[in-house]
């Protein structure tokens, strides 16, 4: 084996050894997701072997050599009947499996610890609740369902993680979610799989699954002093929202206490559940999302809250259970919307306002 | 008669090319550049379809070669992103789209039903000239600095994200467009009004249904894909907001839009491959293609079908997981019709008389690329599996699969099939047999990796990768190179056949066609006179008696 | 010849056209003066249906498809099919967007 | 009387055998033909109607989002300039079909009228056109080119529409979203009004190749089919009507 070149040898035979069709199987979701890439393997094989054989053997049987003269055949309604059915019940399994693993893929369970991912040309950024921020990173624990809630700030980005199988596009203005559960501590890859511009393919990072305990670790290494709920009350703060979206028995605004997840009824008739995407249009757009009982005088901050500050306002409303925390803000501003630029003395730097 | 072919050549010592032929007719460059002749638009196109696909597959090479090496050493990641947008736009629409309508069908649609010229035949002639057109632009963008957008330009990225020609190329492909158009509305008027007496819709040959059907799909979706171009175009220069979400807009509008011409196009460019399978197929096993009628209904559904599954190619990119659930099992009844195809082609070869030309072997390259390729298709159609598989080296196997190993395969078993026809003369039987075997191995080596790479995760439309990818990327590399020399081979010989090829005399396959039933090459006016169709398509009883009459004829 | 050549150019008579015009007149007259009415819901609905009676008149009439054979007009069905299914279709996606995720 | 015009034209043929001359060779007879162009021509509508499909749809969609901004942005419309350009396509509509008419039955004078009364009310219709984008361009009601909001938020800046309407002004939110209202309603009537020059730039050569008598030999296929294609933007403009200046009036 000389003649081959000693590189190429150990490649293959590094590759022969290392030889697999599919990537580790790291999540709850992959060996579902694997069953039916099996199955539908198998069909694909069974298929094409009947194919193959079919037209190897007509070749030999019936090469002129062989068989001067052919027997013209007109064709067979039983024949087409069977063609047509089989391939077609086949499908339809496939499809019935895929949506039920579709299903489940995009479904996070209620209790799922969420993270957010803010995809950008050319990184991810992701935002735990606690305040850890990682770039082209994700640090999460085995035996605990996580829902990654993604948005992209420009361009449509893919979050892919092959070991977990699971993949959900980052779209520009609105909310997508994925979830998964880690079953087995290891680093694995992370792709933005969605054409993206120049860097696409630098647009890699890891997932970094560790057992609990380290998990625990990691995340008050990684603290960052002030949980992402905490900057949401400081933007909250800073952009005076409390001077409406306060317990006044005159506040202009509704109350944001235990607003997350309850029903609300809306002004424009109907009734819609406060998640995230609600949240994030009710503060973009909030016109159209005006909670009954309430006048539509709430101006839009389209273009004055990054994505990641719209995130930590979420959090915030999210962890609300009590009005307490809101008459805190209100306390420390007392001034109008409109104001806010003033010197904000009394108020720390918020991370997430767009400098104009 | 040898017991291995079919083929019959007159005499060589005496046959002569008959002087006047469609390529005698006229002399000089004008007479090419201004002829309305379908038989001439026909070689105009195939001179500038292989053109392209050259630049096309010169692209491809310098892909695979960045991809050899994990890391980025042959061109940067923009010069790697500017190659791949422009190895899909040629590809798509300078070659497959017209590739085997614009050539084989402008050449034989007319005389497979006994006409005179296409219906429209000054049409024809402006739909060659806006594909130059297009093309040219198309090269000049490259040229220029070339776009970064994908062949797919998705919005918000074409639109606010990138500083390459967008708009030249939006315009190349908006012009390359007209021209689809054209062609599918002159084929469709032709196949309605110029079918000569005696031929039915059921005495039809395959390959004209074929075409039928991917003309109503050019007419009806490319038009949609050309508003979507423009909305590109004025959200660049106007930012209209149409696709801006800063403005309320929906940037998967526009993939609404571009997928519901993008996905037919799949259909436009595969149809008229199977249309030359059915030809061939029966043709090399000496029988009717079995289930004729089903092999017809099977074009127009999968036309038909083929317009109603177009979102699946954005299942997780955030349509509604009803709208998934909808497309995903549209998805998969339009694969039935495919299959339907298949077990029919193989059963045709059923108590033939099988030879093995290279049209033929081709052929069978076909069958077994394509069933890989409409197999793994059904995997990204359902919604579970598509979420691991989507945007990975997967959907570039499964598409090549289907687009390269189906649709190319069937083009050059077309080109060889009919190329004593439109010439006059054979092609050399033993190496382009060669070129058939060493295409198919190429092509196996070069993109059968690709589809474990995807499985890997390995995504798309990076210039560099993981290093555990490196091997698989060798091999598809290597493939690359062999599947390259499989193209080159066939230009060729083709080319030296052209002077030094056997002379093929009007029928050397004992074909049934009408287009084999006049001399080769053909009058310009396609037939001495109008014929008439008094038997079903792929009759061969029906051939050889008229050859024993003929040949009782010629004796007397 | 001269029969089946009439047969397929049927020449419609001026008075037919002026009647129709007169229905165009009246159907434009008609829409405006129903947009002026809170119809609620019904509004955009009798907007569109008075529209799509004037272009069925015009396409019966003035292009007349009413006079023409079976595979023009089923020509322009296919199109009204494909045109409608590109609107539902894509229209299908976003209303149920609305829907929530499941 | 009419029909027997008809058959004395048809009879003035010349004989089966001899071909006219307008017979193109690749053809069996001038029925062929004239079938083959019609046919051709409703293939080619079909891609105009496929081609405005996807303005359509972008439009329903929008429209079901911004609904509030559609209708305040359609009282910026003049509706009676826009039921008069309806009445002047529909007029235009009936001059053309009695030009039709006029090559059957092989009147010259009267095809020459009715074109050039059609060639009169297509400009008319791009003359009150203009008027109505310009007034756009004074309010500035043209996306990207200084649009203002103003018309939205403070409705009674506008006293004329106030007067009517009485919009209440829109949240900026919304408001923002009219310019997309108008961005369709430039895209949609723009591209209606390039069909429109189009259609008038054949018709102007249409009418000198009538006054030399050229459709009125038997070989009307051109005037026909040109015909189907101004009726064809009459229809799109039918519709544009309805959505884009009658979203609610009230």
């Amino acid at each position: 084996m000389d003649h081959i070149s000693p590189v190429i040898w150990q490649f293959l035979v590094k590759w022969l050894t290392n030889f697999a069709l599919l990537p580790p199987e790291a999540s709850k979701v992959a060996p579902q997701m694997d069953a039916l890439l099996f199955f539908m393997v198998l069909v694909s094989l069974i298929g094409l072997t009947i194919v193959v054989l079919l037209v190897v053997s007509f070749s030999i049987l019936y090469r002129k050599k062989r068989h001067p003269v052919a027997v013209q055949v007109e064709g067979s309604t039983l024949l087409e009947a069977t063609w047509t059915i089989i391939p077609l019940g086949l499908f339809l399994v496939m499809f019935v499996w895929g949506a039920l693993i579709y299903f489940r893929v995009y479904t996070p369970p209620a209790n799922a610890m969420n993270i957010y991912v803010v995809g950008k040309q050319w990184m991810w950024k992701v935002e735990h609740p606690g305040g850890q921020h990682e770039i082209n990173a994700l640090h999460v624990p085995t035996g605990r369902a996580v829902q990654l809630t993604l948005i992209s700030q420009d361009v449509f980005h893919s979050f892919s993680i092959p070991a977990f199988r699971v993949k959900r596009e980052a779209i520009p203005g609105r909310y997508t979610t994925v979830w998964f559960e880690a079953t087995t501590p290891g680093t694995y890859h992370l792709f933005c799989t969605q054409y993206c511009g120049t860097n696409h393919s630098q647009m890699i990072g890891d997932v970094v699954v560790m057992t609990p305990e380290e998990y625990r670790k990691w995340l008050t290494r990684s603290d960052s002093g002030a949980s992402l709920a905490q900057d949401g009350e400081r933007l909250f703060a800073s952009l005076s929202c409390a001077a409406c979206h306060n317990t006044r028995p005159d506040a202009r605004g509704p109350s944001l206490a235990n607003v997350y997840g309850a029903k609300l009824p809306l002004a424009s008739g109907g009734t819609v559940i406060a998640d995230d995407a609600y949240l994030r249009e009710a503060i973009l757009n909030p016109s159209q999302h005006v909670t009954q009982g309430y006048a539509p005088i709430m101006p839009t901050y389209q273009g004055q809250i990054s994505e990641e500050g719209v995130i930590a306002l979420i959090e915030f409303i999210k962890n609300l259970n009590s009005d307490y925390r809101i008459e805190q803000t209100v306390n420390t501003t007392e001034m109008p919307p409109g104001s806010e630029g003033a010197p904000g003395g009394k108020t720390p730097a918020a991370k997430g306002k767009v400098k104009p | 008669m040898s017991e291995n072919t079919i083929v019959s050549l007159p005499d060589q010592a005496t046959a002569r090319i008959p002087k006047d032929n469609y390529i005698t007719r006229e002399n000089g460059l004008l007479s090419w550049l201004l002829t309305s002749d379908h038989k001439r638009i026909a070689i105009l196109y195939l001179i500038s379809i292989t053109f392209f696909f050259f630049i096309g597959g010169a692209l491809a090479g310098l892909i695979r070669l960045e991809l050899l090496t994990p890391q980025t050493d042959l061109m940067a990641t923009d010069t790697y992103n500017k190659v791949f947008t422009m190895h899909g736009i040629i590809m798509i629409f300078f070659f497959l789209v017209p590739s085997v309508p614009a050539t084989l069908g402008n050449f034989f649609i007319p005389m497979m039903i006994g006409a005179k010229d296409l219906a429209l035949p000054k049409i024809n002639l402006l739909s060659w000239y806006l594909y130059m057109a297009g093309g040219l632009l198309a090269l000049y963008t490259m040229t220029v600095g070339g776009v970064d957008t994908g062949w797919t330009f998705t919005t918000p990225l074409s639109t606010h994200y990138v500083n390459t020609n967008v708009l030249s190329t939006g315009l190349a492909v908006f012009i390359a467009g007209f021209s689809s158009i054209l062609t599918g509305l002159n084929f469709i008027v032709t196949i309605h009004k110029m079918r000569a007496p005696g031929l039915t819709w059921f005495r039809l040959p395959l390959f004209i249904w074929a075409n039928y059907a991917a003309s109503i799909l050019m007419v009806l979706g490319t038009p949609v894909l050309a508003i979507a171009i423009v909305l590109i175009a004025l959200e660049r220069t106007l930012g209209i907001g149409v696709f801006d979400p800063t403005k309320g807009g929906d940037p998967l509008l526009f993939q609404h839009l571009f997928w519901f011409y993008s996905h037919p196009a799949v259909y436009i460019m595969i149809l008229p491959g199977m249309g030359v399978i059915s030809e061939v197929i029966s043709n090399f096993s000496r029988k009717r293609v079995f289930g004729y009628t089903a092999v017809a209904f099977s074009s127009v559904a999968i036309a038909v079908f083929g317009f109603f599954v177009w979102a699946h190619h954005m299942f997780i990119m955030g349509i509604s997981n009803y709208a998934v659930l909808v497309f995903s099992l549209l998805s998969m009844l339009v694969a039935v019709p495919s299959a339907i195809k298949i077990f029919n082609w193989t059963l045709t070869l059923y108590k033939g008389s099988i030879t093995f030309e290279t049209p033929m072997l081709y052929a069978f390259g076909f069958l077994g690329l394509f069933t890989i390729g409409g197999m793994t298709g059904v995997f990204l159609g359902s919604s579970g599996t598509d979420i691991h598989l989507t945007e990975t080296y997967f959907i570039v196997a499964h598409f090549h699969f289907v687009m390269v190993g189906g649709m190319l395969m069937a083009f050059l078993s077309g080109i060889h099939f009919w190329w004593p026809k439109m010439t006059g003369r054979m092609y050399p039987e033993k190496i382009s047999q060669l070129a058939a075997v060493v295409t198919f191995i190429g092509f196996i080596l070069t993109f059968f990796p690709q589809f474990i790479l995807g499985m890997l995760g390995m995504p798309r439309r990076y210039a560099s990768y993981p290093p555990e990818f490196q091997i698989l990327n060798v091999f598809s590399t290597a493939g690359a190179t062999i599947l390259g020399v499989g193209y080159l081979l066939p230009v060729l010989y083709l080319i030296w056949s052209l002077r030094y090829g056997a002379i093929a005399g009007d029928n050397p396959w004992q074909a049934t066609g009408l287009e084999w039933q006049t001399q080769s090459p053909p009058l310009t006016e396609n037939f001495a006179e109008i014929p008439v169709m008094d038997h079903e398509a792929y009759d061969y009883e029906w051939l050889e008696k008229q050859q024993k009459e003929k040949g009782v004829a010629n004796a007397g | 010849m001269s029969g089946h050549n009439e047969q397929a150019r049927h020449i419609v008579s001026p008075g037919v056209y002026l009647v129709i015009l007169f229905a165009l007149l009246l159907g434009t007259a008609l829409t405006v003066w129903a947009s002026y009415v809170d119809l609620g819901l019904w509004n955009p609905v009798i907007a569109l249906a008075i529209a799509t009676t004037k272009a069925v008149l015009v396409v019966l009439y003035f292009m007349h498809v009413k006079y023409s054979t079976k595979l023009t007009k089923l020509t322009i069905i296919a199109g009204i099919f494909m045109f409608l299914t590109l609107i539902t279709m894509t229209l299908a996606d976003y209303i149920s967007r609305a829907w929530g995720s499941w | 009387m009419q029909d027997s015009s008809i058959h004395a034209a048809n009879a003035a043929l010349p004989a089966h055998e001899e071909h006219p001359a307008y017979l193109r060779h690749h053809f069996n007879s001038a029925e062929q033909q004239a079938d083959a162009a019609g046919f051709a021509m409703w293939l080619f509508l079909l891609t105009e109607v496929m081609f405005f499909g996807g303005l359509f749809t972008a439009y329903l969609i929008y429209r079901n989002w911004y609904y509030p901004a559609f209708v305040t942005g359609s009282h910026q419309l003049n509706v009676v300039w826009g039921a008069t350009n309806t009445v002047v396509l529909i007029f235009s509509s009936f001059t053309m079909a009695m030009g039709v008419w006029c090559a059957q039955t092989r009147r010259r004078r009267g095809l020459v009228l009715c074109l050039a009364l059609t060639f009169i009310l297509g400009l008319s219709f791009l003359g009150i056109k203009t008027i109505e984008y310009r007034e756009k361009i004074e309010k500035h009601h043209v996306p990207g080119f200084h649009y203002s909001l103003q018309s939205f938020l403070d409705p009674k800046s506008n006293p004329e529409v106030y007067a009517e309407y009485h919009d209440k002004p829109l949240e900026p939110d919304m408001a923002r979203h009219t310019e997309l209202y108008f961005s369709l309603y430039f895209l949609m009537t723009g591209m209606h009004a390039l069909h429109m020059i189009i259609g008038i730039g054949i018709l102007g050569f249409m009418i000198l190749r009538a006054r030399a008598g050229a459709y009125t030999t038997g070989h009307e296929t051109f005037v026909v089919n040109f015909g189907l294609y101004w009726h064809f933007i009459d229809i799109v403009w039918i519709y544009l009507f309805a959505l884009l200046y009658l979203i609610s009036r009230h």
